[in-house]
C-alpha cells in the first residue's frame, strides 16, 4: 500500500482554495467567491472518477494507503510499539459519503451567496469545514478520525457564531457543547482502543476486536465502551434526548451551513454508529438491538409530532430530521442486511433532501428574510419554481416512491419487521405522522392566498441548477437504486450483517 | 532518660513553643521575637546533630541577620501594626485540618523509621570537613550561590531604591 | 549509641513545618508571612541535618544542602523584604488582603 | 407488441416531462401534444390488448435492488386483467384530456394541469403493469400523489387546500396498512412476485392466520384508495379538483385501484375465508351507507362522488362474495358510466357556473347533448335493463346470492333501489323542472367536450354486452383462464334475480319521478317525519367530525403534549446543568480573588487531601 495520493488529493483540495483565499484582498466579493467554488470543485470531480474508476466501489483497496506518522513506545519494555499512521482509505458507504459531501459542498458554496458580509473569512472557514467532513470519512484511523471530526466541530462553531441569525452565539455554543461532550467520550474510547491494542487503524481494529474472546477487553467492557460509542454519536445524529441543540442549529446558522450541518455532519453520527459501533462489536450491537429499536421509534415519532406543531420551516425540518434520523436507527436496530442498507440509503437520501429543503429555505430567506408559515403563505402565486420544488423535496421527503427517501424508508421497515414487527407496526404510525406534517408545511406555505402582496422574482436560472442536480440526484436513487445499492453492498458482507 | 534526650526534649519544647507564640501573640515586633527562641533552639539541635558549623551559621543568619531585616522591615512599614488573621474562621479551620491531616500522614510515614547506623565522624573536625566539601565536591553550586546572593544583593537594594521620578511625583 | 531517635528530630521537624504554614497561609502581615516561610525553611533543614547524620549513607553532603538552603533563603527573605517595602510605597499597607492585583 | 407494453406509461410520463419543462412556452401547441400522446397510449393499450386475446401472458423483469442475497425486481407484465385495465385507463384518460382542453380552456396553469393528468396517467398504467407488489405500491403512491396534486389545483382556495391534504394522508392511512402486509407477505414467502406469492398459496406455504393478516392489511390499503368505509370522506372532498379530474381520477381509474389490487391479489384473499367476508361487509356496508348520504347531497359533483364510493363498495361485495369476474365487469362498465356522468356534470357545471343542484333546473332544451348523455350514464347507473349497467349489477347480486350470503345480497338489493332513486334525483333536478331566469345564457358546450361524452356514452350502452347471460360469457371466460383461484367465469343464478334488480330499479325511478319531476309526493316527506335521521344523513353520519374530534385533535393534543415536554422537560434538564455549571464556575470564580494566601490555601488544601486520601487507600487508587 502505498500513499494514498487521489484520497489525499480529495480531502485536502479544499485546503488549497483556502490558502489561495488568504492571498486576495476582504473586499473582493467576486473574486472570493469564484475562487472557493472553483476549490471545491477537485473533491467533486476527484470523487466522482474514484467512484466510477473502482467500479462503483468494489474494487476500492488500491486507493487506500498510508504513511508512517509518529510512533511511540518501546516494544521490548512494553510489548508493543504504539503507531499512528497518516492512512486514508474508503470502502463503498464511505465513498458514497464522501460523494454526497463534495457535491453537497459545491451546491452549498454556491447557496452561500446570500452572506451578505465576511465572505472571505466565511468562505475560508467553509473551506475548511469541507476538509474536515471530507477527512472525518477517508480517515482510516481513528486518530485521524478524531482531528478531522474536530476540525469540523471548530468550523461549524465558527460560522455559525459569526454569520447565524438572531440567536447565533447562544447556538454556536449549544452546539459546541453539546459536541464537545459527545468528542471527549468518543477519544475517551479511542484512547482505550488505542491504549489496549496498540493500533489506531480501523480495519485492524476490526479484526483483532472480532478475533477476541475476552482477552483484549471482557464483555462487559465492551457493552461499556459500545454505549460511550452510541452516546458520542447519538448526540451528533442526533438521538432524542440528546437533539435540541440540533433544533437550534437548524433554526439558526446560515441555509448553506444548514445544507452542510443536516446533509452531512448529522450523518457523521450515523457513519460512526455503522463504522465503529456496528464494526467493533458486532455481538454485543446485537444484544443492544431492542433499545436501539425503541430508540428509534421515538425518535421517529417524537420528531414528527414536534413538527405537527412548529410554525417555522426549519424547525418542522429540524424535528423532520430528527424523525427521519429514527429511521436510520430502526434499521440499525433491525441488523439484517435489510435494515442496515436501509439505514445507509435513509443517511445518504437524507443528506440529498435536506440539502434540496434548505437551498430552498436560503432563497425564501434572501426574499422575504423568513421562513415562516405565516410571512410565506401563498407562495405559488409568487414563485411558481421555488414552489414546485419545495412540494418536490416536501413529497421526497415524506417517503413517496420514486425518490430516495422511499428506498430508505421501504428497506428500514423490511428490516425491521423480520426482527421486531410490534416495533414496526407502532413505526409505522411515522409514515402517516410524516405525511401529516409535511403537507401541512407545504402546503402552509405553497398554497393558499398570498396576503402579502410582496412581488418578489422567483428562482433565477442560476439559481435552480443546484436544485436540479439535488432532485436528479434524488430521482436517480429513488427510481434505480441498484445504482448506489452496490457500492453500499460491500461494507455490509464486511460488518456480516 | 538521658541526658542527651532530656535536652532534646527542652530544645524541641523552645522550638514548638516559640512556633505557637509566634502564631498566637498579636503584636508584629512580639511575633518576630518570640521566633527567636525557635532559631537559637534550632542551633541547639544542631549542635546534637554533630553540626556545630551549621548551628554557628544558624544562630549568624537566623537568629541574628534575618530576624533583624525583619525587625527593620517592620519598623520601615507600620511598626505598630497589630496583625489579624486573615480569612473567615472557616477557612482558619479548614487549613488547621489541612494541616493535621498532612502533619498525621507524614507522623505516621516516620515515626519508626530508622535508616542504620549514625554517622560517628561528623563531629569531627566539622567545619574542616565542610571546608573541604565545599571546595571540591561543591566549588560550583557554592560559586553559584555567591551569584544568587549578589543578585539578591542587587535586587533589594534596586527594589527599595525609591524610584527619582516616583519619589518626584510624591513630593 | 544515641538514645534520640531520628524519628524525634523529624516530628519536630514536621511541627514546625506545619506552624510555619498555618502561620503562612494565615497571617495577615505580611512580614509574618515572609518569617513564617522562613520558619518551614528551617523546619526542612532540621531533616537535612538530620539525615546527614542518621541518614542511610550519612555523610556531610547532607550538612552542606543546609547551608545551601541557608543562604538561599537569607537572599530570599532580603528580596521579599525589599519587594514588600517597594509594595508598601505604592498601597501604604502591609496586609496580604490587599495585595490583590493578581485579580486583574 | 406485448413485448413492448412498457411503452405505453411512457408516452404520459413523456408529456409530464415536457410540459413541466417548457410549460411557458407554445401553451396550445404543448396541449394538443399531450392530447396526441394519450391517444397514441391508449392505440397501444389496444394492441396490446387484442394481441392478449390471442397470446400467452408476458413478464419482463430487471434488477431493481439488491438486499444482500435477495434480489427485488422490477419490470412490466401484461396478462387479462391488465391489459383490459390498460385498455380502460389509456381511454379514459385520452377522453379527459380531450375533454379538458375544452374545459380548462383559459386557466393561465393549463400546462400544469395537463403535464399532472400526464403524471397521473403515467402512474396508473405503471400501477396496473407492475409484476409485484413492490413496483404495485411505488405505483400506488404516485398515482395518490398525481390525485394530490389535481385536488389542490386550485391551490389558492382554501377548501382545495385542506381536501389535498386530506386526500393524500386518508389514503396513506391505507397505503400504510399495504405496506405493512406486504411487507409480513414478503417475509412469510421471499419475493413480492404475484406469481410466486400465488405458488405459495397453492404449496400451502402460508398459514391460515398469516394469510388472512396480510390480506386484510392489504385491504386496507385498498380501503384507503378506494373510498371504502371508514376511510372513505376523502373521495366526496376530493371533487374541489377540476371536474375533468374527478371524472378520470376519482370515478373511473385510481378510485378502481383498490378493486383492481384485491382482484389481481385474488388467490391469496380467496384463501382466506375471514378477509373475503371482511371484504364482502366492508363493500356491503359502504354500499348502502354511501348511498344513504347521497340522496341528500345538493352539489353535483359530491352527490356523484358519493354514489362513487357506493359503486365502489358494490365492487368489493362482489370481489368478497366471490364473484370475481362480477367485480371486474362492474369496474369496467362503471368507468364508462360514472366517466361520462363527470364528464357531463362537468359540462353542466362548465355551463352554469355553479354545482349546486337546487340553482339548476330545466336544463334539458338548453344542453341538447349533454342531457341525453347524462340520462344514458344514470340508466346505465340504474340498472335499467339493456344498458351495461344492468348486466354488470346483475352479475354481483346473482354472486352475491349463490355464496349464500342472504343478508349482503337485500343490502346490495336495497343499495340498488336507492342508487336509482338519487341518481334520477340528481336528473330531474337538474334536467327537469323549470327553466331557470339565470341560466337563460347557457349553452352547449363545445365539441371538444361533447365527443368524449359521446364516446363514452356508447360505450355506458354497449359495454355490458361483453358478458351477458344471453349472448354469451366471453369476459368471464376469457378473465378466468389460468388463474390461480377458484373462480367461476359465470355464475347461473335464477331468473328472479335479475326480475327483482329490474322491478327495484324501475321502483327507484318511479320514487324519484314522482317527488322531484311530478312533485305529487312532497320533496320533505322523509325530512319532516324523521328530522333526526335526515340531519343525521345529511351530515354524512358526523365521520368527518368524529374524526376531526379523534384524530386531528387527538394528534394535536399529542402534538401539544410533546411540545410542553420539549420546551420545559428536556429543556428543564438542559438549564439545570447548565445552571449548576454555571453555578459551580460562580463559585469557583469566588477563589480567583487576587489573593495569594487563598491560592496557596487552594493548592494546599488540595495537596492535604491528596496526601490523605493516598495514605488511606495505600495508593491503590
Amino acid at each position: 500500500m502505498g500513499f494514498p495520493f487521489i484520497l489525499s488529493i480529495i480531502v485536502f483540495a479544499p485546503l488549497l482554495g483556502l490558502l489561495l483565499l488568504t492571498l486576495v484582498a476582504k473586499t473582493k466579493e467576486k473574486t472570493i467567491k469564484t475562487v472557493a467554488i472553483l476549490s471545491t470543485l477537485p473533491s467533486l470531480f476527484l470523487s466522482i472518477y474514484l467512484i466510477i474508476s473502482s467500479k462503483m466501489g468494489v474494487e476500492l483497496v488500491s486507493y487506500s494507503g498510508k504513511l508512517s506518522w509518529m510512533q511511540f513506545g518501546n516494544p521490548e519494555v512494553f510489548g508493543k510499539l504504539y503507531s499512528i499512521d497518516y492512512e486514508l482509505g474508503v470502502d463503498g458507504f464511505s465513498l458514497t459519503l464522501l460523494l454526497l459531501t463534495a457535491l453537497l459542498s459545491t451546491l452549498a458554496a454556491f447557496a452561500s451567496f446570500q452572506i451578505k458580509a465576511g465572505w472571505k473569512g466565511y468562505y475560508m472557514l467553509f473551506l475548511l469545514l469541507e476538509v474536515g467532513m471530507l477527512g472525518v470519512f477517508a480517515a482510516e484511523n481513528l486518530v485521524l478520525f478524531f482531528i478531522f471530526f474536530e476540525v469540523t466541530l471548530v468550523a461549524t462553531f465558527f460560522l455559525i457564531g459569526k454569520w447565524g441569525l438572531y440567536e447565533k452565539e447562544r447556538t454556536a455554543f449549544s452546539l459546541l457543547i453539546y459536541n464537545g461532550i459527545g468528542s471527549a467520550i468518543l477519544l475517551v474510547v479511542i484512547m482505550v482502543l488505542f491504549a489496549k491494542t496498540g493500533t489506531a487503524n480501523i480495519e485492524a481494529l476490526m479484526s483483532i476486536l472480532s478475533a477476541d474472546d475476552g482477552t483484549v477487553f471482557s464483555p462487559k467492557v465492551k457493552t461499556g465502551l459500545l454505549l460511550a460509542l452510541f452516546i458520542a454519536f447519538g448526540i451528533k445524529l442526533p438521538i432524542w434526548p440528546f437533539h435540541s441543540w440540533m433544533v437550534k442549529v437548524h433554526s439558526e446558522a446560515p441555509a448553506a451551513i444548514v445544507m452542510l450541518h443536516a446533509g452531512v455532519l448529522l450523518k457523521i453520527g450515523a457513519y460512526g454508529l455503522i463504522h465503529f459501533g456496528l464494526g467493533f462489536f458486532p455481538n454485543q450491537f446485537q444484544s443492544l438491538t431492542l433499545w436501539l429499536g425503541i430508540l428509534g421509534v421515538i425518535n421517529l415519532l417524537y420528531g414528527a409530532f414536534l413538527a405537527l406543531s412548529q410554525k417555522e420551516l426549519r424547525k418542522i425540518l429540524a424535528y423532520s430530521s430528527i424523525s427521519h434520523m429514527g429511521i436510520v436507527l430502526i434499521g440499525l436496530a433491525a441488523l439484517n442486511e435489510a435494515g442496515i442498507q436501509g439505514a445507509m440509503f435513509q443517511v445518504v437520501s437524507h443528506g440529498l433532501i435536506a440539502a434540496l429543503f434548505f437551498y430552498l429555505i436560503g432563497i425564501f430567506y434572501e426574499r422575504y428574510q423568513s421562513s415562516s408559515m405565516d410571512d410565506l403563505n401563498g407562495l405559488a402565486k409568487t414563485m411558481p419554481i421555488a414552489s414546485g420544488f419545495l412540494l418536490v423535496a416536501g413529497l421526497a421527503s415524506l417517503g413517496l416512491p420514486g425518490m430516495s427517501g422511499f428506498v430508505a424508508e421501504f428497506l428500514a421497515f423490511l428490516g425491521l419487521f423480520q426482527e421486531w414487527p410490534v416495533l414496526a407496526v407502532i413505526a409505522c404510525l411515522g409514515i402517516i405522522l410524516t405525511a401529516v406534517y409535511i403537507l401541512r408545511a407545504v402546503l402552509g406555505i405553497t398554497f393558499g392566498q398570498q396576503e402579502k402582496a410582496k412581488r418578489v422574482r422567483d428562482m433565477t436560472p442560476l439559481e435552480i441548477w443546484p436544485a436540479i442536480i439535488l432532485l436528479l440526484c434524488i430521482v436517480g436513487i429513488g427510481v434505480y437504486p441498484d445504482i448506489i445499492s452496490s457500492t453500499l453492498k460491500s461494507i455490509i458482507i464486511g460488518l456480516g450483517g | 532518660m538521658s541526658g542527651e534526650f532530656f535536652i532534646f526534649i527542652v530544645l524541641s519544647l523552645i522550638a514548638i513553643g516559640g512556633g505557637i507564640m509566634m502564631i498566637n501573640l498579636t503584636k508584629v515586633v512580639h511575633m518576630v521575637v518570640a521566633l527567636v527562641f525557635t532559631f537559637i533552639s534550632i542551633a541547639g539541635i544542631y549542635v546534637m546533630l554533630s553540626a556545630e558549623f551549621i548551628a554557628v551559621v544558624q544562630i549568624l543568619i537566623y537568629s541574628g541577620a534575618i530576624t533583624i531585616m525583619m525587625l527593620f522591615g517592620i519598623m520601615l512599614t507600620r511598626h505598630n501594626d497589630k496583625s489579624e488573621t486573615s480569612g473567615g474562621g472557616f477557612r482558619k479551620f479548614l487549613i488547621f485540618l489541612a494541616i493535621l491531616g498532612f502533619g498525621l500522614v507524614f507522623y505516621l510515614g516516620i515515626y519508626q523509621l530508622e535508616l542504620g547506623e549514625p554517622s560517628t565522624s561528623l563531629h569531627e573536625n566539622n567545619t574542616e570537613q565542610i571546608g573541604i566539601a565545599l571546595y571540591s565536591k561543591y566549588i560550583i553550586p557554592f560559586e553559584l550561590t555567591s551569584v544568587i546572593l549578589l543578585v539578591a544583593l542587587i535586587g533589594a537594594i534596586v527594589l527599595a531604591k525609591r524610584d527619582d521620578k516616583e519619589g518626584e511625583e510624591r513630593e | 549509641m544515641s538514645s534520640v531517635p531520628l524519628s524525634a528530630y523529624l516530628t519536630l521537624a514536621i511541627i514546625l513545618f506545619c506552624i510555619g504554614l498555618y502561620g503562612a497561609l494565615t497571617k495577615k502581615n505580611t512580614v509574618i508571612v515572609l518569617i513564617a516561610i522562613e520558619l518551614m525553611l528551617n523546619a526542612v533543614n532540621i531533616n537535612l541535618v538530620a539525615f546527614s547524620k542518621y541518614g542511610m549513607m550519612p555523610s556531610i553532603d547532607g550538612q552542606i544542602f543546609a547551608l545551601f538552603a541557608i543562604a538561599v533563603a537569607a537572599a530570599e527573605a532580603a528580596v521579599g523584604l525589599a519587594i514588600l517595602i517597594a509594595i508598601y510605597r505604592n498601597r501604604k499597607s502591609v496586609n496580604v488582603d490587599d495585595y490583590n492585583s493578581l485579580k486583574n | 407488441m406485448m413485448e413492448i407494453a412498457w411503452i405505453i406509461p411512457l408516452f404520459p410520463l413523456f408529456s409530464f416531462l415536457v410540459l413541466l419543462i417548457f410549460g411557458r412556452k407554445w401553451r396550445r401547441g404543448q396541449i394538443d401534444f399531450a392530447v396526441i400522446l394519450s391517444l397514441v397510449s391508449f392505440i397501444c393499450a389496444l394492441l396490446v390488448l387484442f394481441a392478449r386475446f390471442t397470446q400467452e401472458n408476458v413478464k419482463v423483469e430487471f434488477i431493481w435492488l439488491t438486499i444482500g442475497e435477495t434480489q427485488l425486481t422490477a419490470g412490466f407484465e401484461v396478462n387479462q386483467l391488465n391489459a383490459l385495465m390498460l385498455v380502460i385507463v389509456s381511454l379514459v384518460s385520452f377522453l379527459v384530456h380531450m375533454y379538458s382542453k375544452a374545459y380548462m380552456e383559459g386557466d393561465e396553469r393549463i400546462t400544469v394541469f395537463f403535464s399532472y393528468l400526464g403524471l397521473f396517467t403515467f402512474a396508473m398504467l405503471g400501477l396496473v403493469l407492475s409484476p409485484n407488489l413492490l413496483q404495485t405500491y411505488i405505483f400506488w403512491e404516485l398515482v395518490g400523489v398525481g390525485s394530490f396534486l389535481l385536488i389542490g389545483f386550485y391551490f389558492y382556495k382554501e377548501e382545495a387546500k385542506v381536501a389535498a391534504k386530506k386526500a393524500f394522508i386518508m389514503t396513506r392511512i391505507g397505503d400504510v396498512g399495504l405496506l405493512i402486509g406486504m411487507i409480513l407477505l414478503f417475509w412469510q414467502v421471499g419475493s413480492f412476485e404475484y406469481d410466486e406469492i400465488f405458488a405459495a398459496i397453492s404449496a400451502g406455504d402460508l398459514s391460515e392466520t398469516m394469510a388472512t393478516l396480510t390480506a386484510i392489511l392489504i385491504f386496507i390499503g385498498a380501503v384507503g384508495k378506494s373510498g371504502q368505509f371508514p376511510l372513505h370522506s376523502w373521495l366526496p372532498d376530493a371533487m374541489e379538483g377540476p371536474t375533468p379530474v374527478s371524472a378520470l381520477i376519482h370515478a373511473a381509474t385510481m378510485v378502481a385501484a383498490g378493486v383492481y389490487l384485491v382482484a389481481a391479489l385474488y388467490p391469496l384473499f380467496a384463501y382466506s375465508e375471514v378477509a373475503m367476508l371482511t371484504i364482502a361487509i366492508v363493500g356491503g356496508f359502504t354500499a348502502i351507507f354511501a348511498a344513504t348520504i347521497g340522496m341528500t347531497q345538493k352539489d353535483i359533483k359530491r352527490a356523484l362522488a358519493y354514489s362513487t364510493v357506493s359503486q365502489l363498495g358494490y365492487m368489493m361485495l362482489a370481489l368478497g362474495v366471490g364473484g370475481y369476474v362480477a367485480g371486474v365487469f362492474h369496474l369496467t362498465t362503471h368507468a364508462f358510466f360514472k366517466a361520462l356522468l363527470f364528464l357531463a356534470a362537468g359540462s353542466v357545471i362548465h355551463a352554469v357556473h355553479t354545482q349546486d343542484i337546487e340553482k339548476m333546473g330545466g336544463l334539458w332544451k338548453k344542453m341538447k347533448w349533454t342531457a341525453p348523455f347524462f340520462l344514458i350514464g344514470t340508466m346505465a347507473i340504474s340498472g335499467v335493463p339493456l344498458l351495461s349497467g344492468f348486466f354488470s349489477k346483475e352479475e354481483i347480486l346473482v354472486s352475491a346470492w349463490v355464496s349464500g350470503h342472504y343478508l349482503l345480497f337485500t343490502l346490495a338489493i336495497v343499495a340498488a333501489f336507492f342508487t336509482a332513486f338519487y341518481m334520477f334525483r340528481l336528473f330531474f333536478l337538474v334536467f327537469g323542472g323549470e327553466e331557470k331566469k339565470e341560466h337563460s345564457m347557457v349553452k352547449e358546450s363545445s365539441n371538444w367536450m361533447t365527443v368524449p361524452m359521446l364516446v363514452l356514452a356508447l360505450l355506458a350502452i354497449v359495454a355490458g354486452y361483453i358478458q351477458t347471460p344471453w349472448f354469451g360469457t366471453f369476459l368471464g371466460d376469457w378473465l378466468t383462464t389460468g388463474i390461480a383461484a377458484n373462480v367461476h367465469g359465470h355464475l347461473d343464478g335464477p331468473l328472479w334475480v335479475m326480475i327483482v334488480a329490474t322491478v327495484v330499479a324501475f321502483l327507484g325511478i318511479l320514487l324519484a319521478w314522482l317527488m322531484y319531476s311530478k312533485k305529487v309526493i312532497s320533496r320533505d316527506w322523509f325530512t319532516s317525519r324523521a328530522p333526526y335521521t335526515y340531519q343525521l344523513v345529511v351530515n354524512k353520519y358526523y365521520i368527518d367530525e368524529v374524526y376531526q374530534y379523534i384524530f386531528v385533535k387527538g394528534s394535536r393534543f399529542v402534538s401539544q403534549v410533546l411540545h410542553f415536554v420539549e420546551v420545559y422537560l428536556i429543556e428543564g434538564l438542559i438549564s439545570l446543568v447548565t445552571i449548576t455549571i454555571r453555578q459551580l464556575s460562580m463559585l469557583g470564580s469566588k477563589f480567583q480573588n487576587g489573593q495569594t494566601q487563598l491560592y496557596g490555601t487552594v493548592a494546599f488544601v488540595g495537596l492535604a487531601i491528596l496526601i490523605v486520601v493516598f495514605a488511606l487507600t495505600g495508593g491503590g487508587l
